[in-house]
């Protein structure tokens, strides 16, 4: 019989250690706690360096899952249990409510269309909004609609336009059990909430965002629709500040992120070139400690960030942020390196660059896989050298940044996740034979 | 002859990339009454499901034999758009695509109305060449279930013990007398200080004891020739040539320490200044001694200069070993433009190393910035509890090195953060060199028609979506040939190379891209041009006529360019389709 | 050991302040400079630098440091040490450098009369005779008297005496 | 709930206004005051940045004149809570420092035991009493009172062994609205009096104070209500000196500073005496009428 395997975690990694799997003859089952899989990499406007729009490269590998017949998608779902070892787990798997047969959605999208009742949009980090009833955005897979029961009022209106008669408010949640030789995780990350660090501002002052919210502003499908504007008073902003380690390399014993997240220097200069590209005439700068612009091609996109797009990178970590409340332009407060000197600038817009901590509820999956996790959250490596990819369990790998900041960005995890894959044919495939 | 067409046209908003520049509808409405189209519609990103369904949809209900996608580039999405019209029961060669998004919307944000017209353009060439395509078979081969991988360091053992695992037999070809790669020479390895030998010693032990592993030491690769699936590769080994028959290759030669030249930094001048490499040597050899002070100098030949690419365009990308040489001149003496990514890690490695053999020693590290990423930051702050001293300074100006009287050195270097002279009178100096590409696996590269980078260092298919793929099919990376990394990651690419090769092999079959040449007989005089030029040693000719060997044939046209005889023609390219599309050019219909 | 544009630099002097007590913190600094930005003192007085003088501790530079001003300056108001990604403690590690600077005979005029002071009464300031007969008047009573001789022989077995009896 | 009375140096010397209101208000509020006979100086910052042990022993001293009246300290200054707090802390976590201190301490027969709290007037009215207590007590509440409280430096910092660094509502603001009077927000609230360097660099110390004194103005406070010596000392007394050293108008400054032990002790009903207005460098006769 076909072995099969699971792969927590629908985000790049997942996806490419699902499809290489697939490929390889394994029987897959790619469960997504989310409605669509996708992940992190769905939420960005542009990739460096190549500057290919993000979801325009992902979205290729997303229907290749969907389509690819080895593939099962279990989007929505949460793994519930998992007992047995190597070679044979048994894992329940809890398949949430959409309140939608997925059977017989098309996501043509008339329910949204007619739903009278809306809720902050989390795929575009809140900024927007989007109905009770919903597809996460329009390149999710599958192309199913969910409805979530918070915010919906029961109006009944969706059941009376959908023409595939599809909703269906009766639905209960289903648990599969699945047999499988293996297991790869790649649950991904979560990020810091800037507002535990209050000097910076951020939920207090309108002008202060993170990085994320800026990637989805940015986005030519996002709640601007790819205009770069500021919160408070929707206009141009002239001057903008991106402010780096912002919980991240942070020892402070409430905080707890000593380590650096990995990718902040670089998508920071990208976000900044892609500021220039929509808005030359605004002025951009970035606060940082050491500007880590490791990985190919990184160095050299510093050199023309700085040469061809005059790029103000300021070695200095900000002390706080204050608002001008008559123009509601923010203040930073940041030690001049060249005059050793405080001094305080004036921006439009300050973007904060936020550690990347594990996703929410990774203590409970770890418990359930039996797996340990690191002293930050993150799943331990069987041996950080030689073993990166192992867990301390046999059958059981992780890739993707749910191992932590081993991730320099998306090559990373996308190598991380064929790696998975290599791990697991290597204990199932010597089994039967190439 | 060609059934009547009937072509479906699918333009895409691509959400506000095409959409917030180009009247979209207006394209659609324009193109329905093109000549030949039954159908035309437009959608919000036709990539997606819906938009797929779409296309199916049409397909049957307007029994469309012709489609046409305009949309962001066949670079990334081609392939889908085939595979969707596939699924429909259509040839997937009976798919044209115009570029309105890359080549239109993107580049003329600011002249909607033009760019309007532009795309109308666009779409109306795609149409007449729709209306003009065959449909065409996509050869398959069989794989042959052998690797071979070339280089026994980390990543090249990693890669071919994972594939011999799966039951596929492995040629394991290194260049030394002994496996291991440069990891083998050093001491210690961060951030567990691990003695390097308890990571490449079970590796070693492991290649040599696997019965799917055929180990091939003092051996590099002569030749190869062949194709995905099917690679014949001559090897040089001790005792004389061996040929090989392998279905993939992976490629983890790795890459060598940069030496400064003579004289940067007093480097083989005097004999108190080593590159880290050689320390970590000494530390081996425990030959450290109680010295009172070792300075680190970080980035020397690293991070200088820059290459522009347009300064490289020049070159074809064929001609990788004219590249590499150019590119290594001119880096000898200043050096490198990238950052190296493991030499703070392994500068901190060496400090801890010294601080715990010789506690008193004063370790300071000269550093422009720290790129101690991930959760190696524990490990820098493991240095600093050490009280080694980490001092920024200003790289623009390079500490300058002098001999004491009493046969010391002076290192002067100007502290960045308060912008003063600041002198360390030292028993020792180490330079942190980058890792940079060898030359020798250049000239294999070319072999095996691998491109580099402007960097030297091998290029991936893409540099996002497939960092262990290759251009060519069946040809995969692993390791530092594709730029600096450290053990572990290297290890990691060991296995992702492993498992991209074994797909193709573990599915015993591969079908290649259609788009070859073709050779009319009648009019080929076998004058062998096309030998000569074609840059994959496709066309052989037989009995005076050219043969096109299809497999091998990447459908780049130079041999029907360079045909004297006009003789050769390309598929889905072919002269009477892009005529046709220059006609729709300069004759607007309608 | 060698000389520099900053006057002499040892290379234990950042050792004997990361091992004097409540100076650790010098070792945990990556000169971020958040300690600076932060600091009010800073805002009003150009010369006063946290982060400066921590990286002068790591180059050495100990006599710009222990007979300066700078650690003078430092109000302990502590908002360095909530701020300072590493937990840094550059407040603290400020009473390190103090502490130090005493032992090279620099310490304020103010400081010494307080010192001083503590030694001789107990207290660091005293009550004007004024004050004692108010204190009545107001009916706060008898002031609550020091024990001046024990103070006195804790002081002297810590040797804050010869401290005391110091300085610039 | 009875406390330790650790009055430290400078209010019975200078500002007996406080400690007044103190003892006035405690019993209405069921603290009761026991006197610390023969407790020394809590041995602040300037003593510490002398020298180290000095300090820690100083502070075991009182901690353990405490210990043996077998309860909990009760300071009414900023700079003496952290001075025992801290040395409290430290030796109850550091054998080894302890042991030294003991070694010390046997000199004058004490030993540290770590059986004590230190806390202060706002730890002991927001914690131990309770504002429903407080609020209770309240006769003559200030309605529309626009207060900017200067809760000091080391009522809140460092962070791990305090509340942390105090953005929006804190403690004492919460005090401070039980009387009726609202605390309002300022630039930099939580920042630092300048008080510190009094008596050692005069200058920067009225730099640091003209700052808080400009914010404080730029918010329109009717007042400012402190809980620490220090600060009353250089925002009250400091407002004269300012004027005076930097040449500025007269009415540039003339923010009436108050204790917050007055401020309650007024809005309980009872009334402060001539001696204890006129112990105030600022007219605080206008707050009074409210």
């Amino acid at each position: 019989m076909q072995k099969a395997v699971m792969v927590i975690g629908g985000g790049i990694a997942g996806i490419q250690a699902s499809l290489d799997l697939a490929n390889r003859g394994f029987r897959v089952h790619l469960v997504e706690k989310d409605p669509s899989i996708g992940g992190r990499m769905a939420q960005l406007d542009k990739t460096f360096p190549t500057m290919d729009c993000s979801i325009c490269i992902l979205a290729p590998k997303m229907i290749e899952c969907a389509h690819n017949r080895n593939v099962q998608l279990l989007t929505y779902s949460e793994v519930k249990e998992v007992k047995g070892s190597i070679g044979n787990f048994k894992v329940k798997v809890l398949r949430k409510t959409r309140y939608v047969d997925e059977s017989k959605c098309n996501g043509c999208g008339i329910c949204a269309q007619n739903c009278p009742s809306e809720a902050p949009n989390e795929f575009d980090e809140s900024l927007g909004m989007r109905k009770a009833i919903y597809m996460p955005f329009p390149q999710a897979v599958p192309r199913v609609m969910v409805i979530d029961k918070d915010s919906c009022i029961e109006c009944g209106l969706c059941d009376k336009v959908c023409p595939a008669d599809a909703i269906d408010r009766e639905q209960q949640p289903e648990e599969i059990e699945l047999d499988v030789g293996a297991i790869t995780v790649a649950t991904g990350f979560d990020m810091f909430d800037p507002s535990v660090i209050p000097q910076y501002g951020y939920g207090r002052l309108k002008n202060v965002i993170t990085a994320m919210e800026l990637e989805r502003i940015l986005c030519a499908s996002g709640p601007t629709g790819g205009h770069l504007i500021r919160p408070s008073d929707g206009k141009i902003p002239r001057n903008i500040a991106f402010i780096q380690c912002v919980g991240s390399r942070d020892r402070r014993e409430w905080i707890n992120h000593p380590y650096c997240s990995s990718i902040c220097c670089k998508y920071a200069v990208k976000d900044a070139v892609l500021i220039k590209e929509h808005e030359p005439n605004t002025v951009v700068a970035i606060f940082y400690i050491d500007l880590r612009a490791f990985g190919r091609g990184f160095q050299e996109f510093v050199n023309r960030a700085k040469s061809e797009f005059g790029i103000r990178f300021v070695r200095s970590s900000p002390g706080e942020i204050s608002e001008d409340s008559s123009t509601s332009n923010l203040v930073v407060w940041f030690e001049d390196p060249t005059t050793r000197t405080v001094q305080h600038n004036s921006f439009d817009l300050v973007v904060l660059c936020p550690a990347l901590m594990p996703r929410k509820g990774v203590e409970e999956l770890a418990k359930i896989l039996g797996v340990e996790l690191d002293n930050y959250g993150f799943f331990r490596s069987a041996d950080s050298v030689r073993k990166p990819l192992d867990t301390n369990i046999p059958g059981i790998y992780a890739c993707g940044y749910c191992l932590g900041p081993k991730t320099g960005d998306v090559p990373d995890s996308i190598t991380q996740g064929s790696g998975t894959a290599g791990r697991i044919a290597e204990i199932l495939a010597v089994r039967e034979g190439p | 002859m060609i059934e009547e067409p009937r072509v479906g046209v699918f333009i895409c908003h691509c959400g506000v990339n095409i959409g917030g520049v180009i009247d979209v509808p207006g394209v659609t409405e324009y193109a329905s009454k093109l000549p030949g189209v039954t159908h035309a519609e437009h959608s919000l990103y036709t990539c997606s499901e819906a938009g797929l369904a779409a296309i199916r949809k049409a397909i049957a209900e307007h029994s469309l034999n012709r489609v046409v996608v305009a949309s962001c580039t066949p670079r990334t999405h081609e392939q889908l758009f085939r595979e969707t019209v596939k699924e429909a029961e259509l040839n997937p060669y009976l798919f044209e695509m115009a570029n309105i998004r890359d080549q239109c919307s993107w580049v003329h944000t600011h002249e909607p109305e033009k760019a309007t017209e532009k795309a109308k353009d666009l779409v109306r060439m795609a149409v007449a060449k729709a209306t003009l395509l065959e449909p065409q078979t996509e050869p398959e081969v069989d794989v042959k279930d052998a690797s071979l991988v070339i280089g026994a360091g980390v990543a090249g053992m990693t890669a071919a013990l994972s594939m011999a695992n799966q039951g596929f037999k492995v040629c394991l070809i290194e260049r030394e007398k002994e496996p291991g790669g440069i990891v083998r020479r050093l001491y210690k390895l961060y951030p567990t200080l691990a003695r390097s030998s308890e990571v490449v010693g079970p590796l070693v032990k492991a290649v040599k004891s696997h019965r799917n592993i055929e180990l091939m030491t003092s051996t590099t690769l002569k030749e190869a020739s062949g194709y995905v699936g099917n690679f014949n590769v001559i090897l040089t080994t001790p005792n004389g040539d061996k040929e090989a028959n392998v279905g993939t290759i992976i490629v983890a030669c790795g890459a060598l320490n940069y030496r400064p030249p003579q004289g940067l930094y007093q480097y083989k001048v005097l004999g108190k200044v080593v590159t880290q490499e050689e320390l970590d040597g000494i530390l081996r050899r425990d030959d450290l001694g109680k010295p009172e002070r070792i300075v680190m100098i970080q980035c020397v030949g690293a991070r200088k200069g820059e290459i522009r690419p347009s300064a490289l365009e020049a070159f074809p990308r064929s001609d990788t070993a004219e590249l590499l040489r150019k590119i290594l001149k001119a880096r000898k003496e200043e050096g490198w433009p990238y950052c190296s990514r493991i030499c703070c890690m392994n500068a901190i490695k060496n400090a801890i190393l010294v601080k715990e053999k010789s506690p008193k020693t004063d370790v300071v590290v000269l550093y422009g910035d720290l790129r101690v990423y991930k959760e190696y930051e524990d490990f820098y702050k493991r240095a600093r509890d050490l009280e080694v001293r980490f001092v920024r300074h200003i790289e623009e100006i390079p500490p300058e090195i002098t001999q004491t009287p009493e046969g010391k050195l002076d290192v002067a270097a100007y502290d960045a953060l308060s912008g003063l002279e600041v002198k360390f009178k030292t028993d020792l100096v180490a330079l942190s060199t980058p890792l940079r590409p060898r030359r020798g696996e250049v000239l294999l590269a070319r072999m095996l028609k691998v491109p580099i980078g402007t960097d030297g260092f091998l290029m991936e298919a893409h540099l996002k979506l497939r960092p262990v793929d290759t251009n060519v099919d069946g040809v995969f990376i692993a390791g530092t040939v594709s730029g600096p990394k450290d053990v572990s990651e290297s290890i990691i690419s060991g296995e992702a190379a492993a498992a991209r090769a074994s797909i193709l092999m573990g599915n015993k079959k591969v079908r290649t891209d259609a788009i070859t040449a073709l050779v009319d007989e009648d009019l080929c005089i076998g004058c062998g041009l096309c030998e000569e030029i074609c840059p994959y040693g496709a066309p052989k000719i037989e009995a005076g006529k050219s043969k096109i060997r299809e497999i091998l044939c990447r459908g780049c046209g130079s041999c029907a360019a360079e045909c004297p005889r006009r003789a050769i023609s390309m598929r889905h390219f072919g002269d009477h389709q892009i005529l046709e599309q220059v006609k729709a050019l300069l004759a607007p219909a309608g | 050991m060698g000389e520099s544009g900053l006057s002499s630099l040892s290379s234990d002097f950042m050792h004997e302040v990361a091992n004097t007590p409540r100076g650790r913190g010098v070792l945990t600094c990556i000169q971020c400079g958040r300690c600076t930005s932060s600091c009010p003192v800073a805002r009003v007085v150009e010369e006063h630098n946290p982060r400066k003088l921590m990286e002068m501790i790591i180059l050495g530079s100990r006599s710009d440091v222990l007979l300066g001003q700078l650690p003078w300056h430092c109000l302990s108001c502590f908002t360095c040490l909530d701020r300072c990604p590493q937990g840094g403690d550059v407040g603290e590690t400020m009473f390190a450098i103090r502490n130090l600077a005493v032992r090279e005979r620099n310490m304020p005029r103010g400081t010494l009369v307080q010192a001083q002071s503590l030694f001789d009464t107990g207290r660091v300031v005293t009550p004007s005779r004024m004050a004692l007969i108010n204190r009545q008047r107001y009916g706060l009573g008898k002031e609550p008297a020091v024990d001046v001789k024990d103070v006195q022989k804790i002081l002297r077995k810590t040797c804050f005496d010869k401290l005391a009896s110091r300085g610039s | 709930m009875k406390y330790a009375f650790f009055l430290g140096c400078l209010i019975p010397a200078r500002e007996p206004n406080y400690e007044s209101s103190v003892r006035k208000i405690a019993p209405e509020l069921g603290i009761e005051l026991v006197e610390m006979e023969g407790a020394n100086c809590c041995a602040p910052f300037s003593i510490q940045s002398v020298d180290h042990m000095s300090w820690l022993a100083l502070a075991a001293r009182n901690l353990c004149i405490a210990e043996q009246m077998g309860l909990d300290i009760m300071t009414l200054c900023n700079d003496c809570y952290e001075s025992l707090l801290m040395g409290n802390t430290i030796l109850k976590e550091d054998k080894e420092i302890r042991d030294k201190v003991n070694e010390i301490l046997a000199d004058v027969g004490l030993e540290f035991k770590g059986k004590t709290e230190a806390k202060t007037l706002v730890d002991v009215l927001h914690k131990d009493i309770g504002l429903g207590k407080v609020k209770d007590a309240i006769k003559r509440p200030f309605n529309g009172l626009q207060v900017a409280i200067q809760p000091g430096c080391h009522l809140t910092r460092p962070k791990r062994i305090h509340f942390g660094e105090w953005m929006g509502v804190t403690a004492l603001d919460e005090l401070v609205e039980t009387t009726g009077a609202k605390s309002i927000a300022y630039e930099r609230k939580e920042s630092c009096c300048g008080g510190p360097l009094r008596g050692i660099n005069d200058e920067v110390a009225q730099h640091v104070a003209k700052q808080k004194l400009d914010a404080i103005k730029a918010a329109s406070a009717d007042c400012i209500v402190t809980v620490c010596p220090f600060c009353y000392l250089e925002l009250d007394m400091g407002q004269l000196e300012i004027k005076r050293h930097m040449q500025l108008k007269e009415e540039e400054y003339d923010l009436p500073v108050l204790h917050f032990a007055e401020l309650l002790r007024i809005a309980m009903g009872m009334e402060l005496e001539d001696w204890e207005i006129r112990a105030h460098r600022t007219p605080i006769t206008r707050v009074l009428k409210m």
